[in-house]
């Protein structure tokens, strides 16, 4: 415990300013990831496990991209767009026939998942790990300077398109058809089932949107994170606490809990260095107990 | 008359003794005493976890929190100063340490998790298991971090059983795997186990015929935990240390992919999967490095092809069967 | 014998009970009607414990039982079955009233014996005969009959011998001829077990042939308390159940 | 009568009794057996296999030349999926199954204690070529009398890396120091020694301000590298090493850390490492893990050259670890006529070769007998270019210098 040095950057405009951006651009980059996975279990009852692994495949397939490419947009695009393809093809292929298995079955086919994508990555892309994308070359320039805190520009667009990307899915979620549907599926599959609506495909769409979400988190975090076959686990681990914080289906939970950990990293990295992990662990012990429902979620009846 | 059910399961566990006794005399191979070896250790692992999974109905994915509290309360006792090489009741001691000690962990943690529901349970366990493990990495003085209790321990001889000499070993794991497997035999044959089928079957009825269902659910989460440790304290003895990857959710993944291998309905499915695991661990490693991706394949064909764990599967084949025969016959 | 003062319960602002007051005499054989959504089945969790009144008080021999969970309820000798058979899948029938019974005489957490050579066999054996399942004993619950499951469900319950018996609906889900055998059968138990029994039942003939008295709930609250004929004179109850025809004539599920 | 005596013994009387043979039945003819227990899979893959590609090609070459008497060296690789109880179960199984004569461990951390109980318990000759870890060869409670240590030994870096930073320090006027090293034995045991030994060289100018500790293996570094900008020091030391250095510079690079910092980084210097960078800043220290230009000699450019024509890759500093490890087997085998653990462990105790790394006479590296430790390899530090070779103006530590303190610091710790 270090409080002292943590008291002293709570009254250190510095310090707060640049605590708070680092902060929040993880907490933004890791709620793009947690989004996904909250959806998927809102609508779908599914505990995606292997969802770190669409992660994974949205770093390497921008990698990919970019390398073919060289257009930053187009690899993180392809990022997302190949990680939600690969989510339509693991729902139908593998998941759709254990929703009525119990939680186990669907937990081991999800680390089968885990698995078998680790190693093919390594076959595909071999075992050394590769380097980060670069931030493109727009950003490429001497950071700010704010208040004596540095701040990169790549940072603050980190920031803006993960917001822009959770203010379109709340814009889906409460104003589009697609929305309403998946919110009533979310609440009453049969009665959506029941007015003709074809559920299979919506439980489809929104895998792929969840998958499409961690894809696009996955090519955006490799801008600045070298890649590597395994790299979904500590992310997933990660989106599982913040979905239990949030509230497990709620997005705007995700988004407030994944900002909580993303400054809760930042500042804790500061007061107690040696237990950030423990904390988080710790915290959603402490929600699980007190307030299982989450902090945004529906309590049970 | 049929002889009881607890003398006939005695009967057969000593026939499964002897066998594996025989075994090891007549295939002289270390790779397989190995294999024994560690699918006893691990049969008490999955067997403990499928009380919770199996009979409760409670999906625990924190199990390997009291696997590595196990290996760890007794390694450390090894290594402490009251052991020597002459110390001959230290084994039997340590033991019985290990399994009060973790018998205390597990009925602090399932006071909790049994109060959340589910999915959440699910969660809780995790979440104990991870601080447990973050413990033990922080707590550097006494665990040695993340490298383990290193330096080894004396393996004091007691009673005559030299756990040092390889063949004391493989007979000292399979005489406990059987007891234990006799132990959780009976809980679940016996008035207490039919409790949990009807916990898990449905709680709310189970409850309106007066039973307190977080009574026997804290009961056999502690009792699972406790045996856990004793599969621990075993892989302890084995490697001759303890590692903090014992505790670390991945190994509480282990004796889940067990009971999918093995089954959870059939009472002994878990101790097929584990020698399944084993066996596959073994020849696939030494055949590729895409360990991975076998075992995921063949994960997926249990879960999705079959359905159903082998021993389930048999059982079903043999019943269908017997009552197609039946049907034939009259 | 059992004595309901004052008690409400509401749900989020919706009144589920609102001040219900009823009495149940001891040995009496008593009927709860009332239209869809009317509080029958919320009184029931009230009484059995499932759900913990908002206010009032819940007297079962004199000694208010609010607030207790069911377990505790349960001891004290009030038993239940379900509108929806509540029973053990994955148990045989006859292995789901050893257990009951074991439940009843507290042997559950008996780990050292086994479960086959407990003598609540022979116990289990006479719920068997009295509820008439004996065809199906050794059958699994989940494949029984419907009728067979609700048969089950209230065999459950007489295991604890209770002395008070609350029966939600035994009759649903039946038809016509299936119905009458089983509330032929509930009779012949109530008798024969010397209880206070209480079921909540939509088919009229059936309340107006057996029930000793009736009490009409609608909106949480009670609405009319006597005989049949009182019950079928009472314009009260004429209003509330001509005033929603469609409520009355409910399919089972 | 030692250890490995009385094993064979044991075993003898074992093989009386149960009427079969046991481990002893030590095979005068066949090929001679190597067991490696590796990291073949996940994401520190690439140890497993720049270690065992270096082991080969030095048993080809042997081989070739017609082994041991004509008996070729075998190798069985075998994942243990960086678990150590993994680790365990493997090396059992070369030790009772396949009856290796040899453990060639090419482990990490935590799975080569689980290595070194096995072999100390079977009495099996064993090479640790790839833990850093220091009390594995260090303490005499936990080293064993049959096993050898030709990894980087981490009191050495230190006394190498102290040196050179406490000379750029006071050239500098390098006074406030961080550290940024990831948290788990290696990184921690590497840094205190660092900063113990730099407060030692450096005097009492140099002043600790802070340390961060991200997780192995952790994604983003952002909380660490705010931090370090917000406590202004002059140079900043890390232990961190592959994919996690190469997203730290990367992070750290968008806010411009290394223009008015002075990073020194110990393991930069493997060419995995460097070419996975995308832009490698000018201008770092690092320390050499294993580049061809240091010590600049023929032998090891040309084995650079033939590595890369062979594996499309450049060598690791595991690779020269386990190169040298195996050329001192063979020759201690070739010394001893035999592949018999006990005298083959004889012949290599003490035993100086000329090597691709080596600084000693002749560039030679030496197998220190007394703690069983390899001694004279290259170490050395330099300061980063963009291109080949990568590192300039390297300047080597002076091995009298390290031994010396090696002594002190096992004096400390009550080793000796």
């Amino acid at each position: 415990m270090e409080l002292a040095a943590f008291g002293e950057c709570l009254t250190n405009s510095s310090c707060l300013i640049f605590q708070t951006v680092g902060g929040l651009k993880i907490g933004m980059l890791l709620f793009l990831v947690a989004s996904g996975l909250t959806l998927i279990f809102g609508v779908l009852g599914v505990i995606n496990f292997a969802h770190g692994s669409f992660y994974m495949l949205g770093a390497y397939f921008a990698y990919t991209t970019l390398a073919v490419t060289d257009s930053f947009t187009l690899a993180v695009i392809a990022g997302a767009l190949g990680a939600g393809v690969v989510g339509i093809l693991f729902e139908r292929g593998f998941i759709s026939r254990v929703y009525q298995s119990n939680v186990l079955v669907q937990l081991l086919v999800c680390y089968a998942f885990i698995l078998i994508l680790d190693d093919l990555v390594i076959l595909i892309w071999g075992e050394e790990f590769l380097s980060s994308l670069g931030a493109p070359e727009v950003f490429r320039v001497p950071p700010l300077f704010v208040a004596g805190a540095v701040v990169p520009p790549f940072h603050l667009f980190l920031i803006g398109a993960s917001i822009a990307v959770a203010l379109g899915l709340w814009l889906i979620m409460a104003r589009t058809r697609f929305g309403k549907i998946v919110r009533a599926a979310a609440q009453n599959p049969q009665m959506v089932s029941a007015l003709g609506i074809n559920t299979t495909l919506i439980y489809a769409g929104v895998f792929a949107l969840g998958s499409l979400l961690a894809g696009l988190g996955g090519a955006l975090a490799a801008s600045e994170r070298s890649i590597s076959s395994g790299m979904g686990f500590s992310i997933v681990i990660e989106s599982f606490i913040v979905t239990v914080i949030g509230g497990m289906g709620s997005i705007a939970g995700a988004f407030v809990a994944a900002i909580l950990i993303g400054l809760a990293r930042s500042f804790g990295a500061i007061g107690f260095p040696l237990f950030t992990d423990g904390l988080m662990f710790m915290v959603m012990c402490l929600v699980l107990i007190l307030r299982p429902q989450g902090l945004f979620g529906r309590a049970e009846s | 008359m049929r002889r009881s059910g607890p003398i006939r399961d005695m009967i057969f566990g000593l026939g499964v003794f002897v066998l594996l006794a025989l075994l090891y005399v007549l295939v002289d191979d270390a790779f397989v005493h190995d294999i024994i070896i560690k699918t006893c250790i691990f049969s008490i692992f999955a067997l403990s976890l499928n009380l919770l999974i199996g009979y409760l109905g409670l999906v625990a994915f924190g199990h390997a929190a009291f696997f590595a509290a196990g290996a760890y309360v007794f390694g450390l006792f090894m290594q402490s100063e009251y052991v020597g090489p002459d110390s001959a009741w230290a084994i039997p001691f340590g033991v019985l340490l290990a399994m009060v000690g973790s018998a205390v962990l597990a009925a602090a943690i399932g006071a909790i998790c049994i109060r959340a529901k589910a999915i959440y349970f699910s969660f809780l366990t995790l979440a104990f298991q991870m601080i447990l493990y973050s413990a033990i990495l922080a707590a550097v003085p006494i665990t040695g971090g993340d490298q383990g209790l290193m330096g080894g321990f004396p393996k004091p001889v007691f009673l005559g059983i030299d756990l040092a000499e390889a063949s004391h070993m493989y007979m000292f794991c399979a005489a406990l795997a059987i007891i234990a497997a006799l132990i959780m035999r009976q809980v679940v044959e016996s008035p207490f186990g039919y409790v949990l089928r009807m916990l898990r079957d449905n709680p709310d009825r189970a409850a309106f015929l007066g039973l307190k269902v977080k009574l026997y659910q804290w009961i056999t989460f502690v009792l699972a935990g406790t045996l856990a440790s004793l599969a621990g304290v075993l892989q302890s003895l084995l490697d001759i240390g303890a590692f903090p990857e014992w505790a670390f959710w991945a190994k509480s993944a282990e004796p889940l992919f067990m009971i999918l291998l093995g089954g959870m309905q059939t009472f002994l499915g878990p101790v097929l999967g584990a020698f399944i695991f084993e066996v596959l661990n073994a020849v696939v490693t030494a055949h590729t490095r895409y360990y991975g991706l076998v075992l995921g394949a063949v994960i997926l064909f249990f879960a999705l092809g079959l359905r159903r764990g082998l021993g389930d599967y048999i059982w079903q084949l043999v019943s269908d069967r017997r009552e197609a025969s039946g049907r034939a016959d009259a | 014998m059992l004595r309901l003062e004052n008690v409400a319960k509401a749900f989020g602002g919706v009144i589920a009970t609102d001040d219900v007051s009823l009495a149940f005499a001891p040995g009496s054989l008593s009927a709860i009607i009332g239209p869809n959504g009317a509080g029958k089945t919320t009184i029931f969790n009230l009484i059995s414990g499932k759900l913990r009144p908002d206010s009032g008080r819940i007297l079962f021999d004199g000694e208010n039982i609010a607030g207790l969970d069911e377990t505790e309820i349960v001891r004290r000798g009030i038993g239940r079955a379900f509108q929806v058979a509540s029973i053990f899948p994955s148990l045989t029938v006859e292995e789901s009233l050893m257990a009951a019974v074991q439940s009843h005489r507290r042997q559950t957490l008996r780990m050292a014996e086994r479960f086959r050579h407990s003598n609540a066999r022979q116990r289990a054996g006479e719920i068997i005969d009295m509820t008439g399942l004996g065809a199906v004993a050794r059958d699994l619950s989940a494949n029984l009959s419907h009728g067979d499951q609700k048969l089950l469900d209230i065999a459950l319950a007489l295991a604890l011998e209770p002395r008070l018996l609350l029966l939600d609906e035994p009759t649903a889900g039946m038809g016509p001829e299936e119905r009458w055998q089983m509330i032929e059968r509930v009779r012949a138990l109530w008798q024969a077990e010397h209880m206070t029994l209480v079921f909540i039942e939509h088919d009229m003939d059936i309340v107006f042939e057996i029930a000793q008295s009736i009490r009409v709930l609608c909106y949480g609250a009670v609405l009319a308390e006597g005989t049949a004929e009182e019950i079928r004179a009472n314009p009260d109850v004429i209003e509330a159940y001509l005033g929603a025809p469609a409520e009355d004539a409910e399919v089972a599920p | 009568m030692n250890r490995r005596q009385f094993v064979a013994g044991a075993a003898a009387v074992g093989t009386a009794i149960t009427g079969f043979p046991a481990i002893a039945n030590a095979q005068a003819s066949g090929p001679i057996k190597l067991g490696i227990p590796t990291i073949l899979s996940g994401r520190v893959a690439q140890l497993g296999i720049s270690s065992t590609n270096a082991v080969q090609m030095v048993v080809d070459a042997f081989n070739a030349n017609g082994g041991l008497d004509g008996r070729p060296v075998d190798l069985l690789i075998r994942d243990t999926k960086a678990k150590p109880d993994e680790a365990a179960r493997v090396t059992r199984d070369f030790v009772n199954s396949d009856q290796v004569d040899v453990v060639f461990n090419c482990e990490a951390s935590s799975a080569s204690f689980a290595v070194q109980e096995v072999v100390r318990e079977a009495g099996t000759l064993c090479l640790h070529n790839v833990s850093e870890t220091s009390s594995l060869s260090a303490d005499p409670a936990i080293r064993s009398p049959n096993s050898f240590r030709f990894a980087r030994q981490g009191i050495h870096d230190a006394v190498g890396s102290a040196r050179y930073a406490a000379g750029i320090a006071k050239e500098k006027g390098l006074k406030k120091w961080m550290s940024v090293s990831p948290d788990y034995a290696y990184g921690r045991d590497n840094t205190d020694l660092f900063f113990k030994l730099l407060n030692q060289f450096g005097g009492d100018d140099i002043e600790v301000v802070g340390n961060g500790w991200p997780k192995l293996f952790q994604p983003d570094y952002t909380e660490v590298i705010t931090q370090i900008l917000q406590r202004r020091p002059d140079a900043v030391y890390s232990a961190l090493w592959g994919g996690d250095l190469v997203s730290f510079i990367d992070q750290a690079n968008l806010y411009g850390m290394f223009g008015s910092i002075e990073f020194f980084t110990i393991n930069l210097a493997d060419y995995t490492t460097m070419s996975a960078l995308r832009d490698l800043p000018e201008g770092l220290h690092s320390g050499t893990r294993y580049i061809s230009s240091f010590p600049d000699i023929e032998a090891n450019r040309s084995f650079d050259t033939a590595y890369v024509e062979r594996f499309d890759d450049h060598p690791t500093n595991w690779s020269w670890e386990c190169k040298v490890g195996i050329e001192f087997l063979l020759a201690a085998m070739t010394e001893a006529g035999t592949a018999d653990g006990a005298q083959v462990a004889d012949a290599l105790r003490g035993m100086t070769r000329p090597s691709i790394i080596g600084v000693g006479p002749d560039n030679s590296v030496t197998m220190r007998g007394d703690d069983q430790t390899l001694i004279n390899y290259a170490v050395g530090w330099g300061t980063t270019v963009a291109e080949e070779p990568f590192v300039t103006n390297i300047q080597a530590a002076d091995w009298a210098d390290i031994v010396e303190h090696e002594t002190a610091w096992k004096q400390e710790l009550g080793y000796i």
